[in-house]
């Protein structure tokens, strides 16, 4: 057939049009707008039953009570618990991210030893019985040389059945070395020995407080339980209360008082003295409770007079005696103390200043008042019987000093713990456990924490993640998350009351990994002997039931047990600790014209977890840009260093420098600088590592004097142009 | 070699410079393309927009082709319906670069929107509310309008004109083409205005708001008016640059100068309007709504009352006032300056009514957002140009787009048999002259 | 943009946009079919091809 | 826009958040992202292209030390009713992707439907909504906690806060089977609602005098429902966009913040609302 060009245009065109009218077209048109509606890559959800399981938070101290909202066995949703005593159906940034913990990528998905250098990376797969094998091995032969008090261990917290346990393993195996990590907790058990001559802790009944003065407490900014203390700003809010935030820089908590009183960073202690004076001056004291106050009026009298006081904080006269006047007019006055979340140590001073205005007000153990909080005590077992070897090591001093000389008062002094092992202490460290805690990222001074870490020769992490700590180790052997395992949560955290909570497994293991209660009393029961016998039950389950004992049933069943009446650990309050000298920042006024303080933020944790990527989402712009971290300066300053907003600068503090963003901001004093703390990881993945800066880099542990802990506040510090 | 297609009676330049100069432009128009099916294939993350700037350099590339396409439509309509037949000397052009503006506007709708696959839905589930429905249904009823007008261009061409069925298509076409007009400019009237809806109506942005008569906000008239005024502005500026590429004239001067003196006349009444407009918003519509124009023109690095000058003096009153009057306007440099300042002032009006509109805060505490493009939004902008410079390239080759041309340009028969051969093996050193 | 879509309803708007919006469609297409059926019709009558107008 | 077959009163879902109480602690972004199946990407510093149906914003009086003063304020969608139902989003929306309900006042997004043009971005003057320049990728493992009654969308989409709509619809269900006609406050609160814990979010119906909400709000039907509560005030009340989110604040620099006044206007005292 010949086809000529007629032929050929008639047979293009007519079959064009033959397509077109043909519903092949609007077939493909309708299948690509449905392929575009459900991309194969974009995840579909399985449904499933619902269900929702009851636990208890432990990523803070808080001790909230989650529901967890679970679609067949996957997790889908964390919820605050209704009706919970601490938290009632609320919950935090943090309690909802949960989920991303339990199922990141930076979970540690097996037990794994280290196969490279140190700090490298490089690590094998092994099984939980070899890694049980390497371990006992490792403390076997250090203990066989009678060096059982040179293996030293780190928790996260010290109440509980499973530090307990930590705490129970050293004392059988031989080591006085059982650290906690730092917090507020450290300065506040201190002070409750000091004042009211026995254990215990304090709790705020700030429900029914109807004035509050807060010395840089960050009421919404995590401190305490922060849930319950949310609830408790909102609740002020409703009963229209006067809230008194002093600190220097305008935080959310300052932002949310009725009233925020700038002073000199570091001056808490004076102002709160200050305004002690002026209730002794005016005679607007309730002295009922409070023993050895006749003489001590004068002393107190000359060393903060008004004026003089004004003069060390920046707050004016004025002013001082106006907070004075508020707090004794008030009906149920409550002073609160521990900067931001609480998270440093403290200062014995300042902490015994603001309890002594609780005693002054009278609202001492009474409704609206603070109250002498006893140590929980549930945990009952016989006392170990150690063998020769565990004998002659726990006789050993502490590698960080405390509980003896002048650190007599103190129980764990963690902060000292890098210069000991850097050559200042005792004798050397052979051997690390890490359980709970990631001092390589959390302790000030990190630089120095990092070089101790490498003199250790052997550290063994339980973290649940790849942190700063784990990086460190030989020996990874991985807890389960909060999620997935049973634990008590014994509730501080500066409540008036005494609770438990109990946390469940909400899903099942999601990687190869293990209970710590479980790792302990396997690891107990293969080094035999002593230490085996201190360890009776099969396993942590068992261990825990039996602890709880008559407590299990109702807290199976609903989850958080209350002690119906707390009898206080005294109703006298004694004077102590008030005379301590006040508590520097480190560094020269000349070399570092500037202060730098560290703030707490609420979408930043608290604790060891590192922030997941929905906390971080919720991180302004202006603390985070890209991998930028920025300092607040207030515009003066930063118009006299010639830095505009946004502008990179290096930030140089005695301790270290770093490259930093500016922003500028009107709510702090000039001369001062004001960092966030909690960013800067070098360890997890993308979402999280290489943010921001990690302001323990830039500061150094200040020790208080009088106890040993770290109190600094601050730091010396300059800043330039990059 | 392809002379048997090129029309009679004129002379184009050697098929080597007319290929170089295809693949000069073509080079652009790969890259573009390029940039195109990055965005297609990776999405819109390939862009600088963000959540402040969903509507960015694209939109207001699409905005500013069809105000300058609008030189289609509105010499369609003096042509066809009010009878200005001179026009027909120049409509052809006008109806090629109308059709290579909609066309583009198309096409980078297309790249704009996240879900292409998706597109149709706009037709389908139309939102009668919306302007961008009007605008859609017009823009596309349009353009089959443009395709029309071009078609029979086409069917001219020496080749195809032989077909008989193609010759008396062309033929019905020109017949009717008056109907076609007619709802062309129908169409546009209402895509115009819709496209000045698009920010008109926007009650949330009282930088773009606007009062107006029953749905349509002023910004509606306003466009449509602005595009009848200025898109034969942009044909003749397209003309000029074609006669000084050629170098040739190809439309005569009185053809010239009856489209620049309506236009003019357009922009004058189009820029009291638009005087008036801003008038009444600056002190009626943005306070009744708690702003004043300090609120939009001062506290960021880029827009000040600089662009409110630029859009409305330097391209409104002053290109009015320079094709009103007749010296001026017959001078060819003055006409050109003013086409060239009529342009930029649209583009800017489009501009302003499309990024200012996103850059401007609204709530109190928020703040100016400034974007600049990335490349790939550059490189799918420019795009069509590098694609209308190709059409129009092989259209004036090959279509007998300007019928003036062959009597401005009177040719030798035989010299222009004794050059063609020629030309072929000896190079012209001569630059490209299509 | 056709009755049975689910989001139409018979309002004002719907009339009005779909009316305008039909009349033009129809005007073209309806414009178009004359045009190539009269170009059939005419070809076949031999009109047309070269040279002629 | 469409009129659905309701029984009874349209209920007008709203909601009063109390900036005295919030903290900006970030607990209802986090809550609504866990909830919606929200996407992340290793940097979400960009605020620009970051999803975040609800986001906070930091308000200032402006003033230097030591008289400056800051307010957080949660901003959800703001579920505008504008006048009848023709919000500033849903009247632009070509592809009828967004709508009004006239049975819950709220202001869906069907992003299935959506093409992704973006003109309800440009509309929304409180930014609300929030497009998908990225496919959504969880990071190995961490599409396991993804809830089933929210489809996680596409990339090209527009997505926005829907009131937690999935839970409006269990609420029903569950009212339905149950024998009532009505769903009872406590049993649809969003995500944010019920997280927040300063309590600072009151969410529920606006027509219904037994919800808080209403108690609280106490909208005023003659007066382009403005709030009777002199604390309470709305977003851009002045354009008229007619929002369902109240904001309480006992501070007169925060609810003048709340709309644009030129310098010798009142606070809240613009009688004339647009339209």
């Amino acid at each position: 057939m010949k086809v000529d060009r007629r032929s050929f245009l008639s047979f293009v065109i007519g079959g064009a049009a033959g397509t077109a009218l043909s519903p092949l077209p609007w077939k493909l048109m309708d299948d690509s707008s449905i392929w575009s509606q459900m991309w194969p890559w974009t995840p579909v959800p399985p449904d499933g039953e619902v269900v929702y399981e009851n636990s208890t938070c432990s990523l803070c101290p808080g001790g909230c009570g989650i529901s967890v909202r679970k679609v067949d066995n996957r997790a889908v949703k964390i919820e605050g618990r209704p009706g919970h005593p601490v938290n009632d159906g609320s919950i935090c940034i943090l309690g909802l991210s949960g989920l991303q913990m339990l199922y990141g990528p930076t979970r540690i998905k097996s037990p794994m030893k280290r196969i490279g250098e140190r700090g490298e990376g490089k690590w094998q797969k092994i099984s939980w019985d070899e890694a049980i094998a390497i371990l006992t091995e490792k403390l076997t032969d250090i203990r066989d040389k009678g060096e059982a008090h040179t293996v030293a261990a780190i928790a996260g917290s010290d109440s509980g059945t499973v530090p307990a346990l930590i705490r129970r393993f050293m004392t059988a195996y031989g080591s006085p070395n059982f650290m906690r990590s730092p917090s507020q907790r450290d300065v506040d058990e201190l002070a409750v020995k000091a004042l009211f001559g026995g254990d215990g802790r304090t709790g705020f009944d700030v429900e029914n407080a109807d004035y509050i003065l807060s010395f840089g407490s960050g009421f919404v900014d995590g401190w305490g339980s922060p849930v319950r203390m949310f609830k408790a700003a909102s609740l002020w809010k409703e009963k229209n209360i006067t809230v008194v935030q002093v600190e220097p820089r305008l935080s959310n908590s300052a932002a949310k008082a009725t009233r925020w009183v700038p002073l000199n960073p570091g001056t808490e202690a004076d102002l709160a003295l200050g305004i002690a004076a002026v209730l002794v001056d005016e005679n607007m004291l309730d002295t009922r409770a409070v023993s050895g106050l006749g003489s001590w009026k004068n002393d107190l009298l000359a060393a903060y007079a008004t004026e003089k006081v004004s003069q060390t904080t920046g707050v004016a006269a004025g002013v001082i005696v106006d907070l004075a006047k508020g707090f004794a007019g008030a009906n149920r006055p409550l002073a609160l103390c521990g900067r931001g979340k609480g998270l440093v140590s403290g200062s014995l001073r300042e902490t015994a200043a603001v309890y002594l205005l609780n005693a002054l007000s009278g609202n001492i153990n009474r409704e609206g008042g603070m109250w002498a909080m006893p140590e929980a005590d549930y945990i009952q077992w016989p006392d170990v019987a150690t063998d020769n070897l565990a004998s002659a090591g726990l006789v050993q001093p502490r590698l960080d000093g405390a509980g003896t000389g002048k650190y007599a008062d103190a129980r764990y002094l963690t902060n000292r713990l890098a210069d000991s092992v850097n050559g200042g202490g005792p004798y050397p460290m052979q051997a690390l456990l890490v359980a709970g805690a990631n001092p390589c990222h959390d302790l000030p001074d990190t630089q120095r924490v990092r070089a101790a870490f490498a003199r250790i020769p052997f550290i063994v992490s339980f973290s649940s993640f790849q942190d700063e700590t784990a990086a460190m180790a030989d020996l990874l052997m991985p807890d389960h998350v909060y999620l997935e395992r049973y634990e008590d949560v014994p509730i501080g955290a500066g409540l008036a009351q005494q609770m438990i909570g109990l946390s469940k497994p909400v899903v099942s293991p999601q990687f190869n990994t293990r209970h710590l209660g479980e790792v302990l009393i396997a690891t107990a029961m293969a080094m035999g002997g002593s230490i085996a016998n201190a360890f009776p039950w099969d396993d942590y389950e068992t261990c825990l039931e039996e602890t709880l004992a008559e407590k299990w049933d109702s807290l199976m069943e609903t989850g958080v047990w209350v002690q119906a009446d707390t009898e206080p650990v005294a109703d006298t309050f004694q004077l102590a600790g008030m005379d301590a000298p006040a508590v520097q920042a480190e560094g020269d006024v000349n070399s570092f014209p500037l202060l730098l303080v560290p703030y707490d933020a609420i979408q930043l944790t608290s604790g060891y977890v590192g922030e997941a990527p929905f906390m971080i989402k919720a991180v302004a712009d202006t603390v985070i840009k890209g991998t930028d971290g920025f300092i607040e300066v207030n515009p003066q300053t930063a118009r006299a260093a010639g830095l505009a907003e946004g502008e990179r600068a290096r930030l140089t503090t005695p301790r270290g420098e770093a490259q930093v963003c500016v922003h500028l901001f009107e709510g702090i004093q000039p001369g001062v600088l004001a960092m966030v703390r909690g960013l800067g990881h070098t360890a997890y993945d993308g979402h999280l590592a290489g943010k921001g800066v990690n302001i323990n880099e830039l500061i150094g542990p200040v020790e208080d004097p009088s106890t040993g802990f770290d109190a600094a506040w601050g730091i010396r510090a300059k800043l330039a142009k990059a | 070699m392809d002379s048997a297609l090129i029309p009679k009676g004129v002379k184009r330049c050697p098929m080597w410079q007319f290929l170089l100069g295809l693949g000069i432009v073509g080079a652009v128009l790969a890259w573009g393309v390029y940039a195109m099916l990055l965005v297609w294939f990776k999405g819109l993350n390939q862009t600088n927009m963000n959540d402040y700037y969903g509507f960015a350099l694209w939109i207001w590339a699409d905005l500013a082709v069809i105000a300058l396409g609008g030189g289609a439509f509105f010499s369609g309509l003096l042509k066809y319906i009010v009878g200005k037949d001179e026009l027909k000397n120049i409509i052809n052009y006008a109806v090629l670069i109308g059709f290579i503006c909609y066309s583009s506007a198309l096409l980078i709708l297309a790249i704009d929107i996240g879900q292409p696959l998706r597109g149709w839905f706009i037709f389908w589930h139309a939102n009668v509310h919306s302007m961008l429905t009007e605008v859609a249904f017009c823009l596309s009823c349009y353009f089959a309008v443009l395709t029309i007008e071009y078609i029979p261009l086409i069917l001219e061409n020496r080749q195809l004109d032989k077909v008989p069925f193609f010759h008396n298509l062309s033929h019905n076409m020109h017949e009717t083409m008056a109907v076609f007009a007619a709802t062309g400019a129908f169409l546009s009237f209402f895509h115009q205005g819709s496209l000045g809806g698009v920010a008109g109506v926007l009650f949330g942005r009282p930088f773009a708001f606007r009062e107006g008569l029953l749905i349509w906000p002023w910004t509606f008239f306003l466009f449509t008016w602005s595009a009848a005024a200025y898109g034969p502005c942009f044909t003749l500026l397209i003309t000029w640059i074609t006669e000084k590429v050629a170098r040739k004239k190809l439309v005569k001067d009185n053809v010239i100068e009856l489209l620049a003196k309506i236009s003019g006349w357009m922009i004058f009444t189009y820029t009291i309007a638009k005087i008036c407009d801003t008038t009444r918003w600056a002190n009626i519509t943005a306070p009744g709504l708690g702003q004043n124009l300090a609120d939009f023109y001062t506290g960021n690095a880029f827009y000040g009352y600089w662009i409110l000058f630029a859009e409305i003096i330097l391209g409104g009153v002053v290109p009015a006032i320079i094709l009103i009057s007749a010296p001026l306007r017959k001078n060819p440099t003055w006409r050109v300056t003013a086409f060239f300042l009529g342009v930029m002032g649209v583009s800017l009006n489009r501009w302003v009514m499309v990024l200012q509109v996103m850059a401007v805060p609204i709530m109190p505490f928020d703040t100016w957002a400034l974007y600049y493009p990335s490349w790939q939004e550059v490189a799918t902008t420019i795009l069509p140009v590098a694609y209308g410079i190709i059409l129009i390239m092989i259209s004036y080759r090959y279509l007998p787009i300007f019928p003036q041309e062959a009597e401005l340009n009177p040719i030798q028969e035989e010299a222009a048999m004794a050059v063609e051969p020629h030309t072929e093996s000896v190079p012209d050193l001569k630059p490209a002259n299509a | 943009m056709f009755p049975f879509s689910f989001e139409w309803i018979w309002d004002a708007g719907h009339i009005v946009f779909h009316g305008g919006l039909w009349y033009a469609l129809n005007i073209i297409g309806i414009g178009m079919t004359y045009c190539v059926i009269k170009a059939v019709i005419d070809s076949t009558k031999g009109k047309g091809g070269h040279g002629h107008h | 826009m469409k009129h659905e077959q309701t029984h009874g009163t349209p209920m007008k879902y709203g909601m009063a958040i109390d900036l005295d109480k919030c903290t900006g602690c970030g607990a209802c972004m986090v809550a609504c992202m866990a909830e919606n199946n929200i996407p992340f990407k290793e940097d979400e510093s960009e605020k620009l292209v970051s999803i975040t149906w609800m986001r906070i914003f930091k308000l200032s009086n402006g003033k230097s030390f030591p008289d400056l003063d800051i307010c957080y304020l949660p901003r959800p969608c703001q579920h505008c009713e504008g006048h009848g139902g023709h919000s500033p989003c849903v009247s632009v929306c070509p592809a009828t992707a967004t709508d009004y309900s006239q049975e819950t006042g709220i202001v869906s997004q069907i992003v299935t439907r959506c093409f992704g043009c973006r003109y309800c971005m440009g509309a929304c003057p409180y930014h609300a909504r929030y497009f998908n320049w990225w496919d959504p990728v969880w990071p190995d493992g961490m599409e396991k906690y993804l809830s089933p009654n929210v489809s996680p969308r596409m990339r090209g989409v527009v997505e926005k806060c829907s009131f937690c709509y999935h839970r409006y619809q269990l609420a029903k269900n569950k009212a339905y089977l149950n024998g009532g006609r009505r769903v009872p406050e406590e049993a649809y609160q969003t995500a944010c609602t019920q997280a927040c814990p300063a309590g600072a979010i009151v969410f529920g119906d606006l027509n219904n005098p037994e919800h808080q909400v209403h108690q609280i709000v106490k909208p005023d039907p003659d007066n382009g429902n403005r709030s009777r509560n002199d604390r309470a005030f709305r977003l851009l009340e002045r354009t008229g966009t007619n929002t369902k989110v109240y904001y309480l604040s006992s501070r007169e620099w925060v609810r003048r913040a709340g709309d644009n006044y030129l310098a010798h206007e009142k606070t809240g005292q613009v009688a004339k609302l647009h339209h």
